[in-house]
């Protein structure tokens, strides 16, 4: 096992923990910053899958967007909303029991299908010519975004645009919907 | 012609001569009241001077028997008669004499009871059915007017029904004549089932159906019918038992001592004279009927009879408890006679002994009620009829005292007397009957003898105490206040008084066969042995006058009880051989506690057992009921419930929850993942 | 005439309901007047009675008197033949005295309603469809007819001793109800048994017909009641086992021990003028069932079980003697004296011999005057002071002497005092239980002795209650107040004791009244029976 | 160089967490935060297919395009997350039941 594999599985079980953490946390405030963890160490696999931007953008969104979001729209207007959330009961419930017993089947059923498939025989992975370390992704990427996939980003564009209006309205104080 | 009208005549006088006395119980009651006492004297003496014309015309002559149909059943005429005979026209003289003087008498005995016609009405059903009984020719009448008379002895016990003992007594002494009676009637019904018939002429006269009737083979033929020969022997048992209890024989005699507690003039009447004279009175109209074999026991049990009889009443110390033991000794000797088949003898002691027993009963009455006075004038308080505190009475009441004698005398059978004539007869015939006889019979005669020693014994202890004796508890001044009782009672005294001595009977004293009454009767046919005739009166008189003396010695000169006291036989004998006890211990309290346990088993076992079924079928329904609710029902309901229950089912994914549509919808995706991938 | 007297209760009873209860004081005289005319009425047809032996009735239904039949329910059943129900009434020798019987204790039970108090429209309008029923039950001769009237008595007597009984009512009204239903619902079986089984020769139908049913030539071969064809059904002939069920059915009422527990029940928490009608006629019902129906009908398995149903008869009278004298309320004594007294009618029955029937007749129709009376004195008793421990009470006589008297009449009457009827009917059911070995062999003889032993025992509880409640000092529970409320006999009640006493003492001195009325319908039933 | 399968296997893991925060938690932020994690497990996949898609690297464009999908939704649902909080005075799933009916 060389250096490249020991610090990818590294990441791996500190994504997988982080994330087994902060489903399983019951302080929210916590479990908050505990999916930085989790995002941090994402962002780290998606470095071993030589993906560098997306990586980069990962960060730059979920930690620098959602999650100042996250914090900040309930810390600071909400206080209330995280005091009631305080006590919870540690309780086990039937609900626990099926939804656990549905993401354990999931997990089955992904893991042999994964298990099952071999990857490297895939005709399109065996033909294709995979990215190397070296090779200059944002720039295939830029490229490719404004020239093959320019309507999905300009309907991503408009769309964010929509989401952003939409939330601004939502989170209006004072008047009802 | 002559005749049918001499038979409408007779049978008229009989009729009215019954019918007489029943018409002042029947007026008496509807409310002749403040005239009851006329009324049923009035009445009584009539049906006496019937009687006696009756007599007069009958006695002797040919048997008078007249007859109307009664009922129909079957093929079977039932007729209702009169048959008048010797015996007859002799009883209803007996009865209707006795009864009017008894009714004279209790005119002043009875005087000032608040019930006192009530006294007389039940006097005239008794007379009625007492005449009745000896009038009719038909075993059934019989058996009615039996019963009848039985009823008014209980009437006539419980007068004073307010006393506990007195309407204990009157109880005792109806179910122990019932006892008897339900003897009389099982021999009815054989004699009926074997003959379809109960007239007493057709029956038992000479030319009978009895006497044609014969017995081969260990059967009783009589024309098409026959029977086992036990069952006349049992018949015979049965007739015997009816009279055992009418007559008091032991074993069915306790209920006359018992039967004291009734008015004295009653007890003379009914309980000395007449009514238990109807035991010996049926033996003797169903004679044909009783084999050798129940002859037999009849004498032991008459002869045993007046024996236990006598020694009980040695000891008792009620002047009406010892005259009733001493009658049931002479019913004894009586029912003893009937056994030997000395007929005639014991008929002839019959009608003797009725004189002189009424006679002492009504001097003792007399003497109770003059003390009974006396008590209540001086407001004392002592029992009148305690023997034991009396005493010295003789010179206050020479009437009562001079009855009371001539009556023993005749009870002791000394000469001159009736008792005399009739008691020695029975004796000698004993006597002579057996010669014939070996092993225990042969002494039978000798226990007589002794009894007549014993009656001699406590006959004179009773005279003696009564009138001779120191009195005890007051003084000899104050026994000479008590006068005679009045007029009116000391002539009937009188009267019965004549009664008991020879003359009525017989012109010679010394020889019944020469008494008129004797020779009414056909006589048996024993073997006569006369060194009998004048040894055994010899022998008894001696020996009854020895007696007399020893008494006279004991209880008037030594002014004591010198004989031994509390010792085993005189407690044997004072609690009256303990007869009571044991009948109470073996039949009355077992039939009682039998039947709380038949009451018991009736309620917690039959009973419970439909209440069981009952509730079996309760929960059987329960079950069918479970059954019907659950499985056919159910299953009708049971589709509706499961589409009820689907819809429950499929409304509880419709929580609301949107995680959980979430699972389900997951769920759904699994299983379409296993469905494809895994199966 | 029969009609009349069966039906006039019913319009009385349909004029009550229609009158307003403004009138409820005198729906008790429209009764009294009802059972006036039909007393009568019944003297009217019993002195007109033919006696002859030409109309002796029984098996013949020519010799029948007063018989009106008409065609009642006729219907084509198609392969079934057509169904043939007549309205047939008629009496004979062993029915009339009934009616006499029945007439007089409605009579004095409606002397005796006078103490009801509540409810009286509802009252008097069972009652009078009671009295319909009972008398309809004595006359009919059609069995479809006769099971109507009998299972018509029920109705009434459940809700009169459910509704105005004592306090345990409803129990009682119940147990009745439950053992005669049970018994009548086996009948029913039976009767559509014979129903199926007899054919009426002249039309050639199946017949409910009693009479046809009688006669063993109208039988249809091969059918299941055949004497000829002898069925076995459940091993035993079918026959017997017929005769056995209308048997239990009617002995139910009469009734036997072991099937008596309603009795006590029954007759103690019924108010005294249903007890009445109980004891006097309800029983009666079951006695004259049995004759009338068990031994005309089945005389061949009446003969096979003689023995045992004298035995039952035997028991019944030392059981239930035996039962009274343990009692300590002086109405179950009364009820239990009547299953002994009853066990007489069982034993003569069962004698199959002319005096036996006779005396059990004699003893129905004593008995039934006899216990209305016993229980009109203890109704009398009980309506002033309620109360009827014997213990409660003591020397009576001094204070109600009048009563005293009355009861020394029922009590010694009951007893079998000679003079009286019931003597004259025990004394001839023993002579007819004792000669029937000799006549027939059916009967051993030890029977008729060991039944006089209830005479005796009757003597004994009777004589000791009387000593108990009527003799010795006055000592009462309620002190002075049951004193002055402990008034002698009244005039009203009088009029109710009188006739029956009478009836008691002309049956007991002229028993011919009785006798003669029916000997030649007794000699024909012996003759159908035993021949 | 880490094989397809590791990464396929780290995601599926990734998703199946998401997914029971998704299904048990009683807290629409963690709810939030599940959907989250399996829209990361999306796009690690999108990514580790996208090496073998050099050509036109569709895998790299649409994680890109997953995330700020993501970043716009995570900001809609906390609006919508606000309002019910404002209207139901919870923010727990299972007490908003006003769908059943």
């Amino acid at each position: 096992m060389n250096a490249e594999q020991l610090i990818f599985y590294f990441f791996a079980a500190l994504v997988l923990i982080s994330a087994l953490m902060v489903v399983t946390m019951q302080n929210l405030v916590r479990s908050i910053f505990l999916f930085f963890v989790t995002l941090f160490s994402l962002a780290a696999l998606y470095v071993f899958a030589l993906a560098d931007f997306i990586a980069v953008t990962q960060v730059v969104i979920y930690v620098g967007g959602v999650l100042v979001l996250m914090l900040f729209a309930f810390m600071l207007s909400n206080k209330e909303l995280l005091n009631s959330l305080e006590p919870i009961k540690r309780t086990f419930k039937l609900n626990h029991l099926a939804g656990i017993f549905i993401c354990l089947s999931f997990l089955f059923i992904l893991v042999s299908l994964i298990v099952q498939i071999d990857f490297s025989g895939l005709d399109w992975i065996k033909s294709a010519a995979p990215i190397l370390e070296g090779d200059n992704t944002i720039h295939a990427i830029g490229m490719h975004s404004m020239t093959r996939y320019l309507l999905p980003f300009e309907v991503l564009s408009v769309f964010l645009m929509m989401a952003l209006i939409g939330a601004a309205h939502l989170a209006r104080k004072g008047k009802k919907i | 012609m002559e005749g049918l009208e001499f038979s409408g005549f007779v049978g008229i006088i009989s009729l009215l001569v019954i019918l007489l006395p029943l018409l002042s119980f029947l007026l008496i009651l509807a409310g002749q009241k403040g005239r009851g006492a006329d009324l049923a004297l009035i009445n009584i003496s009539l049906t006496f001077i019937l009687s006696v014309y009756l007599f007069s015309l009958l006695w002797n002559k040919q048997p008078f028997h007249y007859q109307i149909p009664w009922f129909l059943i079957g093929g079977i005429e039932f007729k209702a008669g009169i048959l008048l005979n010797n015996l007859t026209v002799l009883m209803m003289i007996l009865v209707s004499g006795i009864s009017v003087l008894v009714h004279i008498y209790s005119r002043i005995y009875m005087k000032g009871d608040p019930n006192i016609h009530r006294y007389w009405a039940y006097l005239g059903l008794f007379c009625f059915s007492m005449l009745g009984l000896v009038i009719s020719d038909n075993l059934l009448l019989i058996y009615l007017f039996w019963e009848l008379v039985g009823f008014s002895s209980f009437l006539l016990i419980g007068f004073w029904f307010t006393r506990h003992a007195a309407s204990q007594a009157a109880q005792k002494a109806f179910i122990m004549n019932r006892i008897g009676d339900i003897g009389f009637l099982l021999g009815i019904m054989i004699i009926f089932s074997q003959f379809q018939t109960l007239d007493i002429s057709a029956l038992f006269g000479d030319n009978g159906l009895m006497k044609e009737s014969r017995i081969s083979e260990g059967l009783w033929i009589s024309g098409s019918r026959q029977i086992p020969e036990v069952w006349l022997s049992i018949a015979g048992i049965a007739f015997f038992m009816g009279a055992m209890a009418k007559s008091a024989q032991f074993p069915l005699h306790t209920w006359l001592p018992d039967a004291m507690e009734g008015p004295t003039s009653v007890s003379s009447l009914i309980h000395a004279a007449t009514m238990v004279a109807a035991g010996v009175f049926l033996i003797a109209r169903v004679y044909p009927v009783f084999d050798p074999f129940v002859l037999n026991i009849m004498v032991c049990i008459g002869a045993f009879t007046a024996f236990m009889a006598a020694t009980i009443a040695l000891t008792q110390n009620d002047i009406k408890r010892i005259l009733a033991y001493s009658t049931i000794s002479q019913l004894g000797f009586m029912v003893m006679a009937l056994g030997i088949g000395a007929y005639s003898e014991s008929i002839f002691h019959l009608a003797t002994h009725a004189f002189f027993k009424c006679l002492l009963f009504l001097a003792a009455g007399s003497v109770i009620h003059q003390l009974h006075h006396y008590r209540d004038k001086l407001g004392l308080d002592f029992d009148c009829q305690d023997i034991r505190i009396m005493g010295g009475l003789r010179k206050g009441m020479p009437i009562a005292f001079i009855g009371m004698c001539l009556a023993s005398a005749a009870l002791i059978g000394l000469p001159l007397s009736s008792g005399y004539l009739s008691k020695d007869a029975i004796l000698i015939t004993a006597f002579e009957w057996a010669e014939t006889r070996n092993g225990i019979f042969k002494i039978l005669p000798y226990l007589l003898v002794l009894t007549s020693w014993l009656t001699a014994f406590y006959i004179s202890r009773l005279v003696f105490k009564v009138f001779l004796a120191q009195p005890k508890l007051i003084s000899r001044e104050q026994t000479e206040q008590i006068k005679d009782a009045p007029n009116q009672m000391s002539y009937v005294l009188i009267i019965l008084a004549f009664f008991c001595s020879f003359i009525a009977f017989s012109y010679n004293p010394a020889s019944f066969e020469s008494s008129w009454l004797w020779n009414g009767f056909s006589s048996a046919s024993i073997q006569k042995v006369n060194i009998y005739h004048w040894l055994v009166p010899l022998i008894l008189n001696i020996g009854s006058l020895g007696l007399l003396f020893t008494t006279y010695k004991i209880y008037v000169k030594s002014d004591g009880i010198s004989i031994p006291d509390r010792n085993l036989l005189y407690r044997f004998s004072k609690r009256e051989w303990y007869l009571n006890e044991i009948y109470s211990y073996l039949f009355t309290v077992p039939v009682e506690k039998f039947s709380r346990a038949c009451y018991w088993f009736d309620r917690n076992f039959i009973d419970a057992l439909v209440l069981k079924s009952a509730s079996l079928v309760g929960v059987l329904s329960g079950i069918t009921y479970w059954f019907d609710r659950t499985l056919v029902d159910g299953l009708v309901n049971a589709t509706g419930t499961l589409a009820k229950w689907i819809g429950r089912f499929s409304r509880n994914f419709q929580t609301g929850k949107l995680q959980h549509y979430l699972i389900t919808m997951l769920l759904v995706v699994l299983s379409f993942f296993i469905l494809t991938y895994f199966i | 005439m029969l009609s009349l007297l069966i039906f006039l209760p019913l319009v009385a009873a349909l004029l009550i309901l229609v009158l307003p209860s403004r009138f409820q004081q005198q729906y008790k005289y429209i009764t009294l007047g009802v059972s006036l005319i039909q007393f009568v009425l019944s003297l009217f047809i019993y002195l007109k009675f033919n006696s002859s032996s030409l109309a002796a009735g029984i098996s013949k239904e020519s010799q029948y008197q007063l018989v009106e039949k008409l065609p009642w329910i006729r219907l084509n059943l198609g392969n079934i033949g057509s169904l043939e129900i007549d309205y047939f009434l008629g009496i004979d020798g062993l029915s009339m005295p009934f009616l006499i019987l029945s007439a007089l204790v409605t009579f004095v039970a409606t002397l005796a309603s006078w103490e009801i108090k509540t409810k009286l429209k509802a009252y008097f309008s069972l009652f009078l469809l009671l009295n319909t029923a009972v008398i309809g039950v004595f006359c009919a001769l059609d069995f479809f007819l006769f099971y109507i009237f009998y299972e018509l008595m029920l109705l009434p007597l459940y809700f009169l001793i459910g509704i105005w009984g004592g306090i345990r009512r409803e129990y009682a009204a119940i147990k009745f109800f439950l053992y005669t239903l049970f018994g009548s619902v086996f009948m029913l079986l039976v009767i559509i048994g014979l129903y199926f089984s007899v054919i009426n020769p002249a039309t050639g139908n199946h017949t409910f017909n009693m009479i046809l049913m009688m006669d063993p030539a109208n039988y249809s071969y091969g059918s299941i009641f055949s004497a000829i064809a002898d069925k076995n059904l459940f091993g035993i002939s079918a026959r017997l086992l017929a005769f056995i069920v209308l048997f239990v059915a009617f002995a139910i009422k009469v009734p036997i021990v072991p099937l008596h527990t309603w009795l006590p029940d029954a007759h103690v928490e019924a108010p005294t003028p249903v007890s009445i009608i109980l004891a006097g006629l309800l029983l009666k019902v079951g006695g004259y069932g049995i004759i009338r129906i068990c031994y005309s009908i089945f005389p061949d398995a009446a003969m096979q079980s003689a023995w045992w149903i004298g035995l039952i008869g035997v028991v019944s009278i030392l059981y239930g003697a035996l039962n009274a004298l343990a009692q300590t309320d002086l109405k179950r004594l009364i009820a239990y004296s009547s299953v002994s007294h009853m066990g007489f009618v069982l034993l003569g029955i069962a004698s199959s011999t002319t005096e036996g029937v006779s005396g059990a007749m004699l003893q129905m129709i004593s008995h039934g005057g006899l216990s209305a009376m016993l229980f009109f004195l203890v109704g009398m008793i009980y309506d002033r002071v309620h109360d009827r421990e014997i213990a409660n009470f003591r020397g009576l006589a001094e204070i109600m002497p009048q009563f005293t008297a009355f009861v020394i009449i029922a009590f010694f009457a009951s007893l079998g005092l000679p003079g009286f009827s019931a003597f004259m009917a025990e004394a001839f059911s023993l002579i007819g239980a004792f000669t029937s070995e000799q006549v027939n062999g059916l009967l051993p003889r030890w029977m008729a002795v060991a039944a006089s032993i209830g005479i005796l025992l009757s003597a004994a509880y009777f004589l000791w209650t009387l000593q108990r409640m009527f003799f010795g000092q006055t000592r009462l529970k309620g002190g002075e107040e049951w004193l002055s409320k402990l008034s002698d006999v009244n005039t009203r009640e009088k009029f109710a004791l009188i006739p029956l006493a009478a009836l008691a003492l002309a049956l007991g001195i002229f028993p011919s009244l009785l006798f003669d009325k029916m000997n030649a319908s007794v000699l024909a039933f012996v003759q159908l029976i035993s021949g | 160089m880490i094989p397809l399968s590791h990464f396929l296997i780290i995601s599926a893991c990734l998703f199946c967490i998401g997914l029971y925060a998704v299904l048990t938690k009683k807290n629409a932020i963690q709810i939030l935060i599940g959907i989250e994690f399996m829209i990361n497990a999306a796009v690690l996949n999108f990514v580790a297919f996208g090496r073998y898609d050099k050509e036109n690297g569709g895998g790299q464009l649409f994680a890109l395009f997953a995330i700020v999908l993501a970043a716009a939704g995570v900001a809609v649902a906390l609006a919508i997350i606000l309002n019910v909080y404002k209207h139901f005075k919870t923010i727990d799933p299972s007490k908003i039941d006003k769908l059943k009916d």
